[in-house]
């Protein structure tokens, strides 16, 4: 009883392989599924896919769509969903569009108009589930078909009749804020190494990867916050505690209701960000933006390892999730498969991805 | 030769499907490796992307479809930039040229729209409906404004999903609820024409329904007189012919000098007869 | 089914009470599960709720620390009128309370549980961030103090066993303590050691100046640490009385609202 | 202690109304959404909605969602989704299909055929999901991908290139069991009816509704049916358990498992039961039928008040749910909003819908 | 932290064993609950399982009852090798358990939770249904005579006190009882009045032929019924004694694993 030593050896531990302690990890559950995809598209594919323009290509849609999936991921984790994301893409995407094009706003104004827009959405989102009890299902798929009509009602006004908002480039080109947005980033660095033939490059020399996606650093640095978030600081624990049990958080001092709504805010906000850099990226928009963006991104949460129920997934889960699934959706047409095949594959692939993962995960952590 | 399609429909849309039949038709005659590409829905952004991907891989011809210019303009100016041939096919015929296409095959849907929305007008029609079972889609979406423009008269857009029975439903709807409606205009002979001729039927009105593309069953109502036409671009030959083209000039440098419309096509009770078969097999 | 009660009603004690509760009534749809309680805690006891299962001692507490809110009735936090919106508030009143379901995550680790709501932080600003070693040796620390050597302070609480469990919410209610610990049957799942432990402690803390209230079913436990008793049963309030008014078995019959007790042989002579 | 009547009055209860006991019960919850909807467009709708017509016209949609939305509504109390029956929908539609016009064989063996192949599709779905022990989400999207894919595969085998496979009606003309599943029940006695005046006709003297659509009759069936299972049997017993808790279940002595895997398979039959009547109706079939039609069925099953974690819900509850979706999407065609606005009153409607129900419930059951 | 023991071994009785558990080992990952723990239990004796918390009483009876399979070791049901691939299977081989948890649905009502798994139906063929009157009598009448007067029987079991809970679960398990009943921690949450229900209720089934497993943290509940007692530490057993061969405080001292216990003012004397 006076020994007061944490670290003596209990009898009652077998010593624990370094694998099974990594396993253990929701963050690093997903990674088995993305090794087992590369090998089979390094099998399958078109060689061009694992060079540097084609990681890049993959990258950009996994990226857009894991700033979405980490959002809905924490959501997720705090026991609620978000169906309206999809629709929030296009939504923010034409009220961005507006301020830049029709009200020729500058990016420093329009883009905090925009997360403010968004942000009221996902407030309202939060505040409607928390104060009725009711399901955040139906209530964020009331938002989907609102946001969604609303963003052709919008498109048609501010257009004058047509569903697709044109100009988006040519209004935003010049701004100091512009790059941060949208384009390729390290551009200089990357024509250099282009020069110095470490970069492939066309027949005409220019380099066949200009740069990195902004997107793809915004990912990787949001996933890095999130993960911050989740695991060292008291929201994150507050987080976990809302979507585990919502009354037992709530008689524990958790203020579960401010966290849910903060999460509502914060997964609309995320849809704004992809919003904001599709737009400048394509120079337009169109009614049918971010169309089922929110199932893609509770696919990747859960290809993560999310649970639906909430209270268990991580950030980094939903990282490779995205990837996994950015990667076999691109990945597939690199291959030979006829077109009409895609979707048998592509369902097949998530299916042994996911299989596999947890055969994985299981055999190592000794689970049975 | 590598030879890629991306376009903005799906392999299972009744319209692109017969697309990808030329496609294949093409291949199987020239003996080009092709492959026929696209997103999962009408996406713009994911289009983008698959012509990157296609472009990585640095084929010998790209065949695109082009229903946003700003948002594919980039990728295809890169791949014109990487030294790869590209023909646009169905939409695009205006920004194709500036884009660095080498021709264009197809038709443009607004004016089929137009096309279809006069034969309608002077079919005696004056207030109509255009049955969308994609709105947001901007190719579908031009059909109506083409419709809208050509029919002259007061006309609404119909959204719907892609359920047959929905359609009829909402058409039946429509109908009974407006007296003064006597033309639907559906946007896909399959999905939305057949279950609207139900409805026409159904509601026990004279309603003049036509459609955009064909599909077998609407060919056979066109047929008893229970649809008036299909307006048809022939899309078989959108697939067919700019594969054909991309190969030829792979193998020999060859291009034709000028765009190729490939509709649009009406399709009355006289002809549809013919083409009832050739529609069942997914070549009209 | 009534009682003739021959409980004695017991004297106020000198200080004021910390926490008064007037006519508490609480009603679940049609369920009237309190018809009109009235307790108070004060400075220094520990005030025991006896009485049968579904006495309503549960759901008393439960008003009293900002769960439920009283269908009618009045709540004192010292001397002034106070109607907690939320646990929460109730909690930064200074209501430390272990449920007797415990609120406790069973995915979340032991360290996690222990400090939910009021995570130790480390670092500033931007970078002030949950203090996870601190976190942990004190978790450790205080389920050591209550006699559960713990594996690690990461294993999840949904599978340690359930008097693992029920120490981790004692510890922590005992940790951020404040002014009036409520402990819902706390030792039920717990062994011996633990409970003797979890008496000693209610012993420890009330002798700091804090009010405990303590529920259980065993009468041993409750003479052995309480300073008054009140009895509830079926919703209604049998009366308080204090240490030395009451025998144990006294108390017992109260507890069993009046009904016999079955037959036992053995070596449960008088208390069960 | 000797008191043996149950019925004494306790003192610790309060009378409650008749409203109230009716309200509780989660099949009831849904009621009054129907009835503000009925309200609403009563106002705002063109008459031609309430007659015996518009009547049918509306229900027959909200009949085929209803059929899979009771089945996935059954699931769902037992813990557990199927994303895949849309896909199904259009599968065993193709299946069907190919049964009657490639093969040539009657109904007595394409019917009993096409359930069969679609319980298979749900076994598997089913045994996955126990075996691996991966959320039902997941492993029913990959199916939902799949089975999509493997429509489209088939049906261009069948035709030889095209996505859509027709002549079913001729195949099936005069076959003894086609009136069981397609056209309308009842035509005689519609018809007597019309002569009568009772119902409405044409100018040419034939019933504007010729009878009452099978899917009507079916729906209604399926929904007594499975009130019946849900509340009557031990079956319906096993099903709340199952999902409600599934360990407690388990340790219970429920056959967790076995009810699983049951509820899979009636989930895809009841998808095979819609794919049978519309192909029939229909007359063909092609590779987008059923499309998103897994999405809808959950919808209306949440709007009937089961809960998405399992273990609460019921069938009425569903049958109302579908009505209310069906009424909203079809209702709205017959208003003079301009349709532009279709998916924001869509989504508004749903929303009022539900938060009416849940604010009627609460204050009837004087839950606060 | 080892135990020296004066602990007396059993003599076993006369019958044949019902259950006997040989050298049960059981992990989690790489946590080890119970490192060989042998058991039996004979018909018509209240064997009794003890231990301080943690120590692995609980995952042994979830090993018997077929809700988890033992990493290593042997189950002999009636001399027979078994291998419980499920609850169900043990209970239809004709064991009964009360789990500490309850395995209770809370959305579901009483009556739903007492027949959840074996329903009384009535009617036949394709008209066989739940037959909903006699259970809701059933289980009104036994909760009754556990001491639980119930508002009514379709009352969702996630609104009953804890008390009432855990009598559902133990009225369901004694209903149902067949060979052997096994009660992890029944008594944990009752009052008094239902504690020694409970109690008399193992005198009567055992009286029946019936084996009971009995776990218990109270040494006097465990004195008043048990046969034999079996004490476990840190997932291994300190040994197997007959009543009447140990005495309250060895058992007491055996219970906390050995260790000393704190000291308390007041009537605890002897045994907590
Ligand atoms: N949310 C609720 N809805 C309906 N009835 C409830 C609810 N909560 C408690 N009750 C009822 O109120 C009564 C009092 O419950 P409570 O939990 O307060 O009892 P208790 O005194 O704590 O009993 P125990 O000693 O068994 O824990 C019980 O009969 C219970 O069935
Ligand atoms: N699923 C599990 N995963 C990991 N560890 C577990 C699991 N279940 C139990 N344990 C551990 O095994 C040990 C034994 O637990 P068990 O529940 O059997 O104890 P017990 O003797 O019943 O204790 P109590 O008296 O507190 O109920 C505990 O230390 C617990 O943390
Ligand atoms: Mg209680
Ligand atoms: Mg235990």
């Amino acid at each position: 009883m006076t020994d007061t030593s944490q670290l003596v050896v209990d009898e009652r531990l077998k010593p624990e392989s370094f694998g099974a302690k990594l396993m253990k990890r929701p963050e690093l559950g997903a990674i088995a599924g993305v090794i087992l995809v590369v090998i089979f598209f390094a099998i399958t594919a078109d060689p061009a896919m694992f060079t540097l323009s084609g990681f890049m290509n993959f990258m950009t849609p996994a990226a857009q769509l894991g700033i979405l999936a980490i959002g809905a991921a924490l959501l997720m984790i705090g026991g609620e969903f978000d169906l309206s994301i999809g629709s929030m893409v296009a939504f923010s995407g034409l009220f961005f569009a507006v301020c830049t094009v029709t009200w020729g706003f500058p990016l420093i104004i329009a883009i905090p108009a925009t997360f403010i827009f968004a942000g009221c959405f996902g407030a309202l989102n939060g505040t409607i589930v928390i104060h009725s009890g009711l399901p955040s299902f139906i209530v964020t798929l009331a938002f989907l078909f609102i946001l969604r009509g609303l963003s052709l009602v919008g498109l048609k006004w501010a257009t004058g009749g047509s569903t697709q908002l044109r100009g988006v480039r040519e209004a935003v080109e010049g701004d100091f804020l512009a790059p941060l947005f949208s384009g390729d980033a390290f551009q200089g660095l990357f024509a250099s190494l282009a020069n110095a033939g470490l970069v492939e490059t066309f027949k005409n020399g220019t380099p066949k990867v200009p740069g990195i996606p902004v997107e793809i650093i915004w990912f990787v640095l949001i996933a890095l916050l999130a993960t911050y978030i989740l695991l060292k600081t008291p929201a994150g624990n507050w987080i976990f505690a809302a979507g585990g049990d919502k009354n037992a958080a709530a008689n524990s001092g958790v203020p579960v209701n401010r966290v849910k709504v903060s999460l509502f805010v914060l997964t609309a906000c995320c849809a704004a960000m992809v919003a904001i850099i599709t737009v400048m990226d394509a120079g337009s928009t169109d009614a049918r933006r971010g169309f089922q963006k929110e199932f893609e991104a509770i696919i990747a949460a859960v290809i993560g390892g999310c649970l639906l129920t909430g209270g268990y997934g991580s950030a980094i889960g939903a990282f490779f999730g995205a990837i996994i699934f950015g990667m076999v959706v691109i990945g597939l047409t690199y291959t030979n498969f006829d077109q009409d095949w895609f979707q048998v594959f592509l369902g097949a692939m998530l299916l042994i991805a996911v299989l596999f993962n947890n055969a994985i995960r299981k055999r190592v952590t000794g689970e049975r | 030769a590598d030879i890629i399609v991306v376009a903005h429909g799906q392999a299972n849309d009744p319209f692109w499907s017969v697309v990808k039949n030329g496609v294949e038709k093409a291949a199987e005659h020239t003996g080009a490796n092709v492959e026929f590409r696209a997103p999962e829905t009408f996406d713009m952004v994911a289009m983008s992307q698959l012509i990157d991907a296609a472009v990585n891989q640095e084929p010998d011809g790209l065949a695109v479809s082009i229903p946003d210019a700003d948002a594919l303009g980039p990728s295809i100016e890169r791949a014109v930039a990487a030294g790869i041939p590209v023909i646009s096919i169905n939409s695009g015929s205006d920004v194709s040229k500036s884009l660095g296409a080498l021709l264009h095959v197809g038709q443009d849907e607004f004016d089929a729209g137009k096309a279809a929305g006069e034969k309608l007008a002077e079919l005696g029609g004056t207030k109509g409906i255009c049955v969308n079972q994609e709105v947001g889609n901007v190719a579908l979406d031009l059909r109506c404004e083409g419709f809208a423009e050509g029919f002259g008269n007061e006309i609404t857009v119909l959204p719907t999903t892609n359920d047959p029975t929905e359609i009829e439903s909402k058409v039946r709807a429509a109908l009974d609820s407006d007296p003064d409606i006597d033309t639907v205009m559906a946007l896909g002979a399959s999905t939305a024409g057949e279950p609207s001729v139900a409805a026409a039927k159904a509601s026990g009105r004279d309603v003049l329904v036509a459609s955009f593309d064909l599909s077998a069953p609407f060919l056979q109502s066109i047929v008893d007189g229970d649809a008036a036409f299909a307006i048809d671009q022939q899309q078989f030959l959108q697939g067919y012919m700019a594969v054909n083209f991309l190969a030829l000039n792979a193998e020999y440098g060859l291009m034709p000098g000028g765009n190729v419309p490939s509709g649009p096509n009406l399709i009355t009770a006289e002809k549809a007869g013919q083409v009832i078969d050739l529609s069942a097999q997914g070549i009209r | 089914m009534t009682v003739d009660t021959n409980f004695h009603h017991g004297d106020a004690p000198d200080s004021a009470p910390i926490v008064e509760m007037r006519d508490i009534e609480k009603h679940f749809g049609n369920i009237i599960a309190l018809a009109g309680v009235s307790f108070d805690v004060r400075p220094g006891e520990c005030h025991c709720l006896l009485g049968d299962n579904g006495a309503g001692k549960s759901t008393f507490i439960k008003t009293m620390s900002g769960v439920h809110r009283p269908t009618k009735g009045e709540i004192f936090f010292e001397g002034k009128h106070m109607n907690f919106a939320s646990p929460r508030d109730a909690m930064e009143a200074g209501i430390a309370t272990v449920f007797q379901d415990l609120a406790m995550i069973p995915l979340m680790s032991v360290t996690r549980n222990f400090f939910m709501g009021r995570e130790p932080t480390k670092g500033k600003g931007l970078f002030k961030r949950f203090d996870t070693e601190t976190a942990n040796r004190i978790a450790v620390e205080e389920m050591r103090q209550m006699g559960i050597n713990l594996r690690g302070p990461d294993q999840a609480v949904g599978t340690l066993s359930g008097g693992e469990r029920q120490t981790v919410a004692i510890a922590r209610a005992v940790h951020f303590g404040a002014k009036v610990l409520i402990l819902d049957e706390p030792t039920s799942a717990l062994g011996v050691r633990q409970t003797s432990n979890v008496l000693a402690t209610i012993d420890r803390v009330r002798k700091q100046g804090i009010g405990v209230v303590f529920i259980s079913h065993n009468v041993r436990h409750a003479l052995a640490v309480g300073d008054r008793f009140t009895v509830l049963n079926r919703g209604k309030t049998l009366g308080t009385a204090r240490r030395g008014e009451i025998s144990p078995e006294e108390l017992q019959d109260l507890m069993a609202g009046g009904q016999e007790l079955a037959q036992l042989e053995g070596s449960l002579g008088g208390t069960v």
